[in-house]
């Protein structure tokens, strides 16, 4: 079991160090919310602030997706647990923040839980990792050892499904859908202003919470996150209404692995895949 | 009657649109079913252009642009791939019949390719019969 | 509200036959903003055009369709008609049912059908149409020749006669290229530095030539008419403004480099001047094999120079330049035999090359024009091979085109200069081209024998040391001819020079697979490429003579000079352009588009368009998640519109 | 009698349709004919029967049976053309209509008959191991693929006996084959009987399949070719040279024996070498033995030279001058070797045939690699083994 007190003290510590010193302005981690179960994103920008950091197995919320609230040059310490640091690499790739404008302050974890069902996450949502990719401190040591579990392993189920079955299962599931876009809230790469679906030229689809429209934005999301999203799961948690938008997400990202031999945010030099080729890409992706 | 699917084609202006013109200048016959939009590039090709198709009753899309490495635009084709590549996979996904979209590479002097593939992919929409999955019921609900 | 007006072509029966284009003229008029709709035999033609004039002045028309062939075909001409009615040639839709309806189906039910279809996805589309209008930029008058071989020279000089500015742009010290390394030249055999040194001489002359050796391009921005460009000039170690060109720096030089100019052949100094007419006569220090740069110790140059123009701490240096045009005329190399073991080149002394044959015959070469061979001794014997590498799946499939003449040429030099019996082993002679077949039959008068066979093996002859033996079927009569000679002589492959593929990218030109330029058009457009403004002449489009090369680079100038002749240039209206309220900077245009026309403003966090870049693919509109970027005449709305109303039937 | 012959294009149309196509790419530049080993020493010209292929010319068959399907011509070929597919077409097509030596016909009989090209028994054909070799189960790793050359003739047994001692050595789970498998059916394939080359093909891979076979080791390149090109699926089959030289890499095997400085010439057999692209495992073989030397032919690797046994070859008769194997012995006796070493039985039945005619079995002895290697453990097959058999 991860030592979830001895994170949260060199949290602590570290954000103290790096504020007293000036080296960052802002420390990006977790605050006390209403209860141990709802740790709230929290920006630490001045010492006083530094007691209220917490961290515990609740502490999913991907916190890359505050980076780029503020602008180039900010010094920003970010905690970041796997996905986060997949997350910061790949919008390091896109531009949208800058290596050096970085403390990232790595979190080691395993037994991360959903606050609503309070079961084990780490198979859903941490692409098969338990260690950041990046980092500049470590707040705890290292894990080896854990059992390495494949991030695809989940979608075996539904590639198994017939076509049929598979459509009924994600028409019933789109059709929950209100439109409330916490999806894209919670998600660290749906940066997009506006967003494709709140255009009116052109308009891609329709507003209203139905069954076409809902199916033309989830689609649509899929594709813009196709070779980006980094697998935190951060969607399907923010969903209301339970839709398990995760599964798909993870799909496109093995089917872009496979295709493409890169997966999203592993490495700095990458280039999103979708805005890249190489010339000696099989036209068997396309069969 | 007989099912008369309604195919959308896609073709860049360069290869595969040149590619269906010389089927007709050289009276190849073919089933009447494709209709064709022009784009300069496949890689104009807008993926939400794919899913809306079949949101307004397409029963198959086909998109078509030059051979890899003989781009008009130098690398427009190698981006498209990719792209229709992923496109492919979320519709296959989601459940939709893989066979109901086809990207094929035709140069401007492959006529009779163009004759042949688009023979070939009407039989085989055909045979999946018409696409109700995606397609939008009511008139009003459209976009 | 729009009003458009659609005009369906009969094309006399060729649409007629099987759709019913009066029917389709009735469909047109039920759908919605159409306000005429007609139909007639020959809507190119005269009477056709002034209908649709007339219309458009009548019924106030802003949008027309014409329903008949191919945009291909017609769309230029249907443009100029409703401009000269005073619409804007942008709000044109074809809706082509001849070659994609008519020509393709007998059945006239399916025919008419499918037309009505077309035609409605037309008028949604017409609808959502913009007006464009073309820019018009200025165009910078200069113009830069890249390579100063046959091609460039000669471009070069054509277009500063004309009164242009040129900038001619060579990577070694000397212009001249491989033209200069010949004796003589076919079929007529005058000799090649006397019709190449005056040329080489009226560059270095000419007031409107900035000749710019031993640089390299080193970086192009920009676009037709108004190119930046970065020239890096390497560094020489000899300040040419101070050097006499007297050459007693040469003489003392003890550093000893490969003679590239000779082919290797022999050694020669480090610092020095590749040949004797070498165009700027002035020298250059080769630092890999200078003592000095080597060891630290020397500066023998420097001590005699009375000009104090060895500068040792000289460094590479950048320039940059403005020009409207380019020529890219970069040569080519021959293919590297050593991997071809069946040869024996780099194995067997007796292997010779043809480049290194040129320079055995040269006077200016390292024997002095005798034929002589590395071991000092001239050949009695001589086996010319033919498509070395050439035609060749396993290497270049490619015919070189030169080698069946350079090789006669050869036969009759060593006919001349020794006494060695010659052989041809060849394919196919191909000597077509003004006085080859007749040069063809004169070097078989000169008893040359010729072997009809492709070479298979040249080995050490175990009688005779030092000999090579030829191993080859003569075709013709079915024997194996297993032939003694002292010298073999190899015709590689021309191939594009090692860093074309890197040049394709500096200024954006597609290469074949072997590297070879591509032109934008094999037969109407050999010359220009797909970069307006940029175009090619030479053996770096494909493998030529002289007379080709040299035709080709009159032909660029010309073409250049069409660009650079006008003070003002239109631009293509179809371009894309990014709205900035929407851009949420992923940046994705910037990554995708092959022309670098998308640019980042880090300042506003937005992409921006450089519409004089832009091609108009529209790659980076469907990039764009949040469609930011609008490819006029190809909108989103456009095209989803179209989608639309070709679904509706 | 008039001289002038008119092209019998159907005859071309026919070579086409039997897996000729690559007649139409031919341009005769003589690049094969050149090439070719028989050009210089008899009167076969692959450069002609391609020309005769493609006009359908009388005459084709006086020169068909020439070519011992080496691939040096196909290899260096500048028009990419499967010269040896248009040879086998032509045969196929000619001996469809009963124009087959007569030196083939008891090797065609035998293996239409029995399975085997040797006129064997069928059952007798693991007489060799004399029941000291498990057969093949499913719970086994390796099927040691058996070649019929290695199982009938006599001089090859002993290649059989040697593989199987080293598999042992080095402790792999493996079995031969039941006798009811046949011939790869490789030379009958370039012979040009394409039916019988499938009834052989059909038996075999039914063996496979109900014996589950997943990974095979074989001795002969013959069959490593075939398998891996001609059975359809790409089989995981492994030539023993590969396997041994990667035991000994691994140190799995080791030699012991010092020869004490003798001279080792190494001959690259076609199908291994040119077919398969195998130069290095058989030479690092070799090289890892104490006290030899290994000296190269003027000819070697990529430019090999043939032995003359392939195609069918090694059923044929060659006058004498007109044998490929007596050049190459002489090749190898005139690098100094006391033993020409190569990997491939039929190599090896050639070498045998030219080292006892030409009357040097007193300079040089012809050794598989593995049999070289087996020696150097100082295993000594030769001896009886049934006392072994008892004490087990």
């Amino acid at each position: 079991m991860t030592d979830f007190r001895q994170i949260e003290n060199n949290l602590k510590k570290e954000a103290k160090r790096l504020l007293e010193a000036g080296e960052v302005a802002v420390v990006l981690a977790y605050g006390r919310g209403y209860d141990e179960k709802h740790p709230m994103p929290f920006a630490a920008k001045a010492i006083a602030h530094v007691e209220s950091l917490v961290f515990n197995e609740y502490c999913n919320f991907n916190m890359a997706r505050y980076l780029m609230r503020y602008p180039w040059g900010t010094k920003i310490a970010i905690a970041a647990k796997a996905a986060d640091s997949r997350a910061i690499i790949q919008l390091v790739q896109e531009e949208k923040v800058r290596r050096e404008d970085l403390v990232i302050m790595g979190i080691p974890a395993y037994g991360m839980k959903n606050q609503k069902t309070n079961e084990v996450i780490d198979s859903k949502t941490t692409g098969g990792l338990y260690n950041p990719v990046i980092y500049d401190i470590l707040l705890g040591e290292e894990i080896h050892g854990q059992k390495i579990i494949s991030p695809y392993e989940v979608l075996a189920e539904y590639e198994a499904m017939d076509k049929e079955e598979r459509w009924a299962f994600w028409k019933k599931e789109f059709d929950k859908c209100i439109r409330c876009y916490a999806c894209r809230k919670a998600c660290p790469m749906c940066y997009c202003d506006p967003c494709f679906i709140d255009q009116n030229k052109p308009r891609w689809a329709d507003k209203a919470p139905q069954s076409p429209g809902n199916m033309m934005y989830h689609l649509t999301r899929f594709h813009h996150l196709a070779g980006r999203c980094i697998d935190c799961g951060e969607c399907s948690r923010a969903c209301p209404v339970d839709i398990p938008l995760y599964l798909f997400h993870k799909k496109v990202a093995k089917e872009c692995e496979e295709m493409f031999g890169q997966a999203a945010g592993m490495k700095l030099e990458d280039k999103p895949a979708l805005v890249d080729f190489r010339v000696e890409d099989s036209d068997k992706i396309l069969e | 009657m007989s099912f008369e699917p309604k195919i959308l084609g896609i073709a860049c202006n360069w290869c595969t649109y040149t590619g269906a013109d010389l089927a007709g200048t050289t009276r190849l016959h073919y089933p009447q079913n494709l209709r064709v939009v022009r784009v300069m590039c496949s890689s104009r090709i807008n993926p939400s252009f794919i899913f809306r198709a079949f949101q307004l009753g397409a029963d198959g899309v086909l998109v078509g642009g030059c051979h890899p490495g003989d781009c008009h635009y130098n690398t427009g084709n190698l981006y498209a791939r990719r792209r229709l590549a992923v496109t492919k996979k979320i519709l296959e996904f989601a459940g939709l019949e893989p066979g109901r979209f086809r990207v094929e590479w035709i140069s401007a002097s492959e006529g009779n390719k163009f004759a042949e593939v688009v023979q070939e992919f009407t039989a085989q929409i055909k045979e999946l019969g018409p696409q109700q999955k995606l397609k939008i019921e009511q008139l009003q609900e459209k976009a | 509200m729009s009003r458009i007006g659609v005009f369906v072509c009969h094309c006399g029966l060729n649409i007629a036959k099987t759709i019913r284009v009066s029917e389709l003229a009735e469909f047109a008029s039920t759908l919605p903003d159409v306000v005429v709709a007609r139909d007639y035999r020959f809507m190119c033609s005269t009477p056709g055009q002034e209908m649709i004039a007339n219309d458009i002045k009548e019924h106030r028309l802003d949008r027309v369709i014409v329903t008949a062939c191919s945009p291909l075909m017609h769309e230029h001409t249907f443009r100029k008609v409703i401009e000269k009615a005073g619409l804007n040639q942008y709000l044109l839709t074809i809706v082509n049912i001849r070659e994609q309806v008519s020509w393709v189906t007998s059945d006239i039910e399916e025919g008419t059908a499918k037309a009505k279809a077309l035609l409605n996805g037309a008028v949604y589309r017409a609808r959502l149409l913009s007006p464009l209008s073309s820019r018009v930029i200025d165009v910078n008058s200069d113009v830069m020749v890249v390579g100063g071989g046959i091609a460039g020279i000669q471009a070069a000089l054509e277009l500063a006669n004309t009164g242009k500015k040129v900038y001619l742009v060579e990577k070694n010290s000397t212009i001249g290229g491989h033209m200069a390394q010949f004796d003589k030249t076919f079929p007529t055999l005058d000799c090649s530095a006397c019709i190449l040194t005056p040329k080489m001489d009226a560059v270095l002359q000419h007031p409107n030539i900035t000749l710019m050796t031993y640089c390299e391009v080193s970086e192009v921005k920009g676009f037709v008419g108004n190119f930046d460009i970065k020239i890096r000039q390497k560094a020489r170690y000899v300040n040419h403004d101070r050097c006499n060109a007297c050459l007693a720096c040469t003489e003392k030089c003890p550093g000893k480099g490969i003679a590239e100019w000779d082919e290797g052949l022999v050694k020669r100094k480090a610092i020095h001047i590749p040949f004797p007419q070498a165009v700027p006569q002035k020298p250059v220090i080769d630092r890999e094999h200078c003592t000095f740069f080597l060891k630290g110790k020397c500066r023998l140059c420097e001590k005699v120079c009375e000009h104090k123009a060895i500068d040792f701490e000289q460094e590479d240096t950048f320039t940059e330049i403005k020009v409207g045009a380019v020529i890219v005329a970069t040569g080519y190399n021959l293919m590297d035999t050593k991997p071809l073991v069946q040869y024996g080149y780099g194995k067997y002394p007796g292997v010779y090359s043809a480049l290194e044959v040129e320079r055995l015959f040269n006077s200016a070469g390292p024997t002095a024009g005798k034929v002589t061979m590395r071991d000092g001794k001239e050949p009695q014997a001589i086996a010319i091979l033919h498509c070395i590498g050439s035609r060749d799946k396993n290497n270049y499939e490619h015919c070189s085109r030169v080698c069946c003449m350079y090789s006669l040429k050869f036969a009759h030099l060593f006919k001349e200069k020794t006494s060695a019996d010659v052989y041809q082993f060849y394919i196919d002679i191909r000597a077509a081209g003004k006085g080859y077949e007749e040069f063809y039959n004169r070097i078989i008068e000169e008893d040359v024998k010729f072997i009809r066979g492709k070479v298979a093996r040249v080995a050490e002859s175990s009688d005779e040391p030092g000999r090579l033996i030829v191993e080859a079927e003569d075709t013709i009569t079915g024997k194996f001819v297993k032939l003694p000679v002292d010298m073999v002589v190899l015709s590689p492959a021309m191939i594009p020079r090692e860093d074309s593929k890197d040049i394709g990218r500096l200024f954006n030109l597609s290469t074949d697979k072997y590297g070879f330029f591509m032109e934008r058009h094999p037969k109407l457009a050999p010359l220009a490429t797909m970069s307006e403004g940029i175009f090619i002449a030479g053996v770096c489009q494909s493998p030529k003579d002289i007379p080709d090369t040299v035709a080709q680079a009159n032909g660029a100038a010309a073409e250049a000079l069409t660009i650079v002749s006008r003070e003002k240039m239109e631009l293509e209206a179809t371009t894309a352009m990014v709205n900035p309220a929407s851009c949420c900077g992923c940046q994705n245009c910037v990554r995708v588009c092959p022309y670098g026309a998308p640019s980042f403003n880090y300042e506003k966090g937005v992409s921006e368009i450089n519409e004089a870049l832009c091609k108009g693919c529209g790659l980076c509109a469907s990039v764009c998640p949040t469609s930011a970027i609008i490819a006029r005449h190809f909108t989103n709305e456009q095209v989803l519109a179209e989608i639309e109303g070709l679904m509706e039937f | 009698m008039s001289q002038a012959v008119t092209p019998y294009l159907e005859m071309s149309q026919a070579i086409i349709e039997a897996g000729g196509e690559a007649l139409k790419k031919c341009y005769q530049c003589g690049t094969c004919s050149g090439t070719c080993p028989w050009t210089p020493i008899t009167h076969f010209n692959i450069r002609k029967l391609v020309r005769y292929g493609q006009l359908g010319f009388d005459g084709i068959e006086d020169f068909m049976w020439g070519c011992s399907t080496c691939k040096f011509c196909v290899d260096r070929c500048p028009r990419g053309v499967e010269i040896i597919d248009i040879v086998t077409a032509i045969r196929n097509v000619y001996s469809g209509g009963g124009m087959l030596p007569q030196s083939l016909r008891a090797f065609v009989g035998s293996l239409s008959a029995r399975g085997n090209p040797w006129s064997g028994d069928q059952a007798k054909r693991n007489d060799w191991a004399k029941e000291k070799y498990p057969l093949y189960n499913k719970e086994m790793e390796y099927l040691f693929w058996t070649c019929c050359t290695v199982c009938y003739d006599p001089r090859n047994t002993r290649l059989a006996r040697a593989t199987a001692e080293l598999l042992n050595q080095a402790a792999l789970s493996w079995g031969i084959p039941s006798t009811d498998v046949n011939c790869c059916g490789e030379s009958v394939r370039k012979v040009g009987d394409l039916e019988l080359f499938e009834r052989l093909k059909n038996v075999n891979l039914n063996y496979f399949q109900t014996n589950s076979v997943a990974k095979m080791i074989t001795v002969s390149p013959h069959c490593l070719v075939t398998f891996k090109k001609e059975y359809g699926a790409d089989y995981n089959i492994a030539h023993f040279s590969e396997v041994l030289a990667s035991l000994i890499k691994e140190e799995k095997l080791k030699p012991k024996k010092d020869f004490g400085g003798i001279k080792v010439t190494y001959h690259d057999p076609c199908y291994l070498g040119r077919h398969s692209g195998i130069y290095d495992a058989p030479r690092d073989v070799i090289k890892s033995l104490p006290g030899v030397e290994l000296v190269e032919m003027e000819r070697n690797r990529e430019q090999s030279m043939c032995c003359g046994g392939g195609g069918g070859g090694l059923w044929m008769e060659k006058l004498k001058g007109e044998r490929l194997s007596d050049l190459r012995v002489e090749e190898a006796l005139a690098t100094g070797a006391n033993v020409l070493a190569t990997a491939c039985p039929y190599c090896i039945t050639m070498f045998e045939d030219s080292i006892r005619t030409l009357n040097v079995d007193d300079k040089i002895v012809v050794k598989d690699v593995t049999e070289l290697f087996l020696e150097s453990m100082e295993i000594n097959i030769d001896e009886p083994v049934g006392d072994v058999c008892e004490i087990v």
